[in-house]
């Protein structure tokens, strides 16, 4: 990604003057999370946020594509890897970043962290550090939206890696035989941890495995943006058709370690710099400054809104209060309301 | 509601009955609980009046369908999750954990997980050692849950509703041994979190709860017999656990035994036994005693599970070993 | 089956004077197991057997049919409905029984009764009456015999229901992956208790699932107990061969109750006529009368030598002693040697 | 072998070594042990020694490769399963319970299952509530299990061999905050069940195990500084329970502090508290004390996982309970 350019530019309009190409939308989206998590890095070195964290740079167009096509009805669940799936639900960056501070403002009020972002008012179910763990909660709400009759779905993400655990199976076949309105979204991403799919999966074409329970299934680009979001429209509308569960296979890759703590020794760097090439960011920027509907300016402008963003929720993370610690058993529990 | 006479099984049946016509948000769903009428009967009849939305079977995957209660619960609904048995829910522990439990204080409270999950518990029909484990202590472990035992006709009928009221999840567990049994109920609703005096005494506590309530009481009566005057509480609720009643029991016969179905080290009992050593131990006048089962798994033959399980002697024993 | 005729016999050769068609085989060792489950409802409704008993009647096919095709240094593991895996495999009945009668001469000293039979010298790895509980346990057997360079395949029994578990999909792609020596046979007899293949599965065939895993896997005629020979055969050489794990969809029917509880309402009486039509005893007993390689009086001899086995087997059992209570905590460790 | 200082990881590491060398039976596999070299690193580089046959990556399937530990013991060989953190050994628990710690009592004595199972436990690095569970209390509950708790560098070196020659499945967990500690070790082999006074004293016995030693050693210091002489007992091992070691020191001090990181209620400090009022009632000059984690799911924010967990305030205030 490029940065703002040396000489000063014009003061910068609000978002609200800046008249916007609508597919600039999703490369704002896309550049919004990216240097998010760039900036989450420095963070973390500095200490100011702790515990689990996975950067889900190189994989933006998922979650950009893929929120984009869902309605606020919806619902969404998700992992451990879902700063994007967050910021691109619409979460707000500032009680995402309190979040990752450990502050009451967060939207978990500072006790999940990275790993556990919920905002139940979006219907975004979180957050799950357990791998496959997310899978039967999203089969059950999309059970309660058949059985009152709504017309959400459920979209449920996870990774390649999860595909091996039972839950995934038990899920889809589930859903499948009941028909049931939950959009099976898998970020393929090549590795568990250190796992090459190679070596996690007997069967390497994911959605030909999710095809065996009988239900719609087929891979994606998940590095272009416009693709995933074809698909997941085109997967939303089959299933809040009624026509049951569809799988999507989104391919994409993380650029970074797993987490803060990998040291990323189990794969090549020339096939990291060979993805790279197909950043999802640059892809969408190049293709729209191709047709003509971006250019540089535009694009710095987009930058420095989106910095400006994540400077003030950093300015708002760490002025918010932290909850105070004669809280900690509330909750465990409901409160007579 | 009048008085009347039925099983536990009725019991349980007409409280989910009632649950479903009541409330339309409420569902069953589990193994084989529509068709094959659950597999101790307990469900049948049920799918012909609700339907098979409502009276839900489920294929074996006990993961995938408790947690689909979660995200049920979640997503408006009032599921009633039945697992066939706790032997199997132990495939199921990762979801009532980790999810069930967790996520109304991992979320800071946005979330309430409504769900009910029924599953029947111990030993004593020579099911061998897979299909014989008294686990609820582990559940009575994680907080989150509330985990209740009912012991009775009445606490079998009167249960539910407030389960299904509570915003927490609530795990029911039924005793295999007690199906059959048969007491009196006026249907009324039996509150979450309270023991219950089931039998007055003023020489010993015999705390207890769920399919060891009958062995116990027998003990109290033979205890009896012997001009041992027992008290029997019955927990009722394992989590929260009613330390006040228990404590108060001891208070007054500063002798306690606990009885429990679990294996021994670690069970429930334990932290009965912990909790009054620590809270009542100057009203101790005798070492608690704990009748427990054998620490093995439970075996197939008459004469072995019979030996592994608590028995009314073992208790008459232990009583006597606080009083003697 | 038919039983002894009115007339008294000749008095009965042993079986060594019986020079056997080797295609009797296979008939004896079915009815040998009709025989006993038979007898063994008697001896449950008289109390000598408690607890839960589950039959194979109308399933014997694939007990014998599969056994056959096992070398001695090959390992199984089943299912808690394997009192048929376990005679053809070659328990001696008497120690079968006597476990059922819970006595201490019993295949498990008593301890296991009807869901729980084992037999180490035998590689017979039990009995489990957890559903898809033995599926890692025969992953593991392979990986053992696959490390040690040993030519052993390990056959893992379970039934259509368990295909629904998670174990079942860790341990096909598992095996898969590590290309182990695992024959996964899957008993399909339509039901899982009360609840139909259709309503178990979102796509029922069985065998395409499988294949989904990478390894080839098809439908064998389950009532035929020459066609599960053969399939097996098959199956073990290209597994013995280190092509890694077969599938076999050994579709047959329960002719009985799922277990001695059960009341049987969730199916049809036609359906049940219609399978019994395919009878494996009946089937193969046809076939060698019709090529003339079997008549009345061996058929009856045979099973009067059967019954003669089981009769034999029940005063055993009766007779046994049963395990002194003092040993009930002898083997939860292994006792010092 | 003569005293060397090594960290705590160094040790596991090098136990791992040596039984890979010694027996071509031995095998490591679980998730990222290989490539990776193991989520906390103690496997780093045993791939490149010993291959990926016997440093063998799994997928995410729990219970199927817990399970084929268990199946390959009982073929011969001698397995060593990493579960990466108790977290998610709940997966695998019907394949521990069912299987692992039952077929050598359900088959007679017939089979033996040579298995050993690492896996990581315990809060302390912010990881939230899915990632910071102490569930070991719960594994010591399974009858067939051994259980250990290495909280030394020592114990992590010399548990291993001990464990892979047991004919019993063995389960060994490592805390996640000492693997960076350091300490000495000649290397010999540890025993798995005896408990161990790591330090003696008079006034009180501070009974502990695990990643809580570190805490529990310094609120002893603590004490001392105060001139209360604490006895510090490590479990060591959790399954069976040296419950005479731990007896011998409250027949010594009077007064028994448990201090344990599961959640209070039903962890394993319930038993250690039930088992001394059994067995050592007259013995005991006040009432027993326990110092666990709060009953919540561990929260993310400093602060607050902080005072979810025992510190070293809360057990010398225990202990001042106890004596005061
Ligand atoms: C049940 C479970 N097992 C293991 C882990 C540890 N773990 C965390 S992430 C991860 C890899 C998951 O890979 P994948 O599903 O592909 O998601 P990705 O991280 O690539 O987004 C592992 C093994 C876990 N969190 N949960
Ligand atoms: C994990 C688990 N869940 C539920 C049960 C109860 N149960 C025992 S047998 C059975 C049906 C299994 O069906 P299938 O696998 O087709 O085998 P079949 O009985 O038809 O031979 C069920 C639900 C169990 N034993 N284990
Ligand atoms: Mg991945
Ligand atoms: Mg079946």
């Amino acid at each position: 990604m490029t940065t703002a350019p040396e000489t000063t530019p014009d003061p910068l309009p609000d978002a609200e003057e800046l008249p916007e190409d609508a597919r600039v939308g999703p490369l704002r989206a896309m550049a919004r999370i990216r240097r998010f998590e760039e900036r989450c890095v420095e963070l973390y070195s500095a200490e100011r946020i702790r515990g689990f964290m996975h950067l889900c740079i190189g994989e933006e167009a998922v979650a950009v594509g893929l929120m984009g096509a869902l309605a606020d009805e919806d619902a969404v669940v998700s992992t451990y890897r879902e700063h994007g799936h967050a910021l691109a639900r619409g979460l707000p960056m500032t009680s995402v970043l309190a979040e990752m501070f450990g502050r009451v403002t967060g939207c978990s009020r500072g006790r999940g962290g990275s790993m556990h972002l919920f905002d139940a008012g979006r219907r975004f179910y979180g957050g799950n550090a357990i791998v496959g763990g997310g899978l039967p909660v999203a089969v059950g709400l999309a059970l309660a939206d058949a059985m009152r009759g709504r017309s959400a779905v459920t979209a449920c993400l996870f990774g390649d890696g999860a595909v091996a655990e039972g839950e995934f199976h038990e899920c889809l076949n589930l859903a499948a035989l009941w028909h049931l309105p939950v959009i099976f979204c898998c970020e393929n991403n090549r590795y568990a941890m250190g796992t090459a799919l190679e070596r996690e999966h007997a069967q390497t074409d994911l959605a030909l495995r999710a095809a065996a329970y009988g239900m719609p299934a087929w891979p994606v680009d998940g590095m272009d943006v416009e693709a995933v979001a074809l698909a997941a429209e085109r997967a939303a509308a089959i299933v809040r058709a009624g026509a049951g569960p569809c799988f999507l296979e989104l391919r994409t890759y993380r650029f970074r370690a797993h987490s803060m703590y990998d040291s990323d020794r189990y794969r090549e760097r020339a096939e990291v710099t060979r993805w790279k090439e197909r950043d999802p960011v640059d892809l969408l920027r190049e293709r729209l400054v191709a047709e003509g509907r971006l250019d540089d300016e535009r694009w710095t402008r987009l930058v420095a809104q989106v910095d400006e963003e994540i400077e003030d929720a950093v300015l708002a993370a760490e002025a918010a209060p932290i909850e105070p610690v004669e809280d900690l058993e509330r909750f465990v529990y409901s409160e007579p309301s | 509601m009048s008085l009347r006479r039925q099983t536990y099984r009725e019991a349980l049946r007409e409280a989910l009955a009632e649950a479903l016509r009541s409330d339309d948000r409420v569902f069953l769903m589990g193994e084989d609980v529509g068709r094959y009428g659950g597999c101790f009967a307990v469900s049948l009849g049920l799918l012909e009046e609700f339907g098979p939305d409502r009276v839900r079977d489920t294929p074996l995957s006990e993961s995938a369908f408790v947690g689909a209660g979660i995200g049920a619960a979640l997503g408006g609904l009032r599921p009633i999750v039945e697992i066939m048995t706790v032997n199997f829910s132990l495939l199921a522990l990762d979801q009532i954990l980790n999810n069930a439990a967790t996520l109304s204080h991992m979320s800071g409270g946005q979330l309430a997980v409504p769900l009910v999950i029924r599953m029947t518990t111990g030993a004593g029909r020579q099911l061998a050692a897979q299909h014989s484990h008294s686990l609820e202590g582990w559940y009575a472990h994680i907080p989150g849950l509330r985990v209740v035992a009912p012991a009775t006709v009445a606490d079998a009928r009167g249960m539910l509703a407030p389960a299904l009221a509570s915003p927490d999840p609530v795990l029911l567990f039924e005793h295999a041994g007690l199906y059959a049994s048969e007491g009196e109920t006026n249907g009324a609703a039996v509150g979450l979190d309270g023991a219950v005096v089931r039998r007055p005494g003023t020489d010993v506590s015999l705390v207890t709860y769920g399919g060891m309530l009958p062995t116990t009481a027998a003990a109290a009566e033979r205890l009896d017999t012997e001009g041992i005057s027992a008290e029997v509480v019955d927990l009722r609720s394992l989590r929260p656990l009613d330390a006040d009643t228990v404590l108060g029991s001891v208070r007054r016969t500063h002798r306690l035994v606990v009885v429990d179905e679990g294996w021994r080290s670690g069970s429930l009992s334990a932290e009965v036994a912990a909790r009054v050593a620590e809270q009542a131990f100057y009203d101790l006048d005798a070492p608690p005693e704990r009748v427990c089962s054998a620490e093995a798994p439970v075996p197939y033959a008459a004469h072995l599970e019979r030996a592994a399980r608590p028995a009314v002697e073992d208790v008459v024993a232990a009583a006597h070993r606080t009083t003697g």
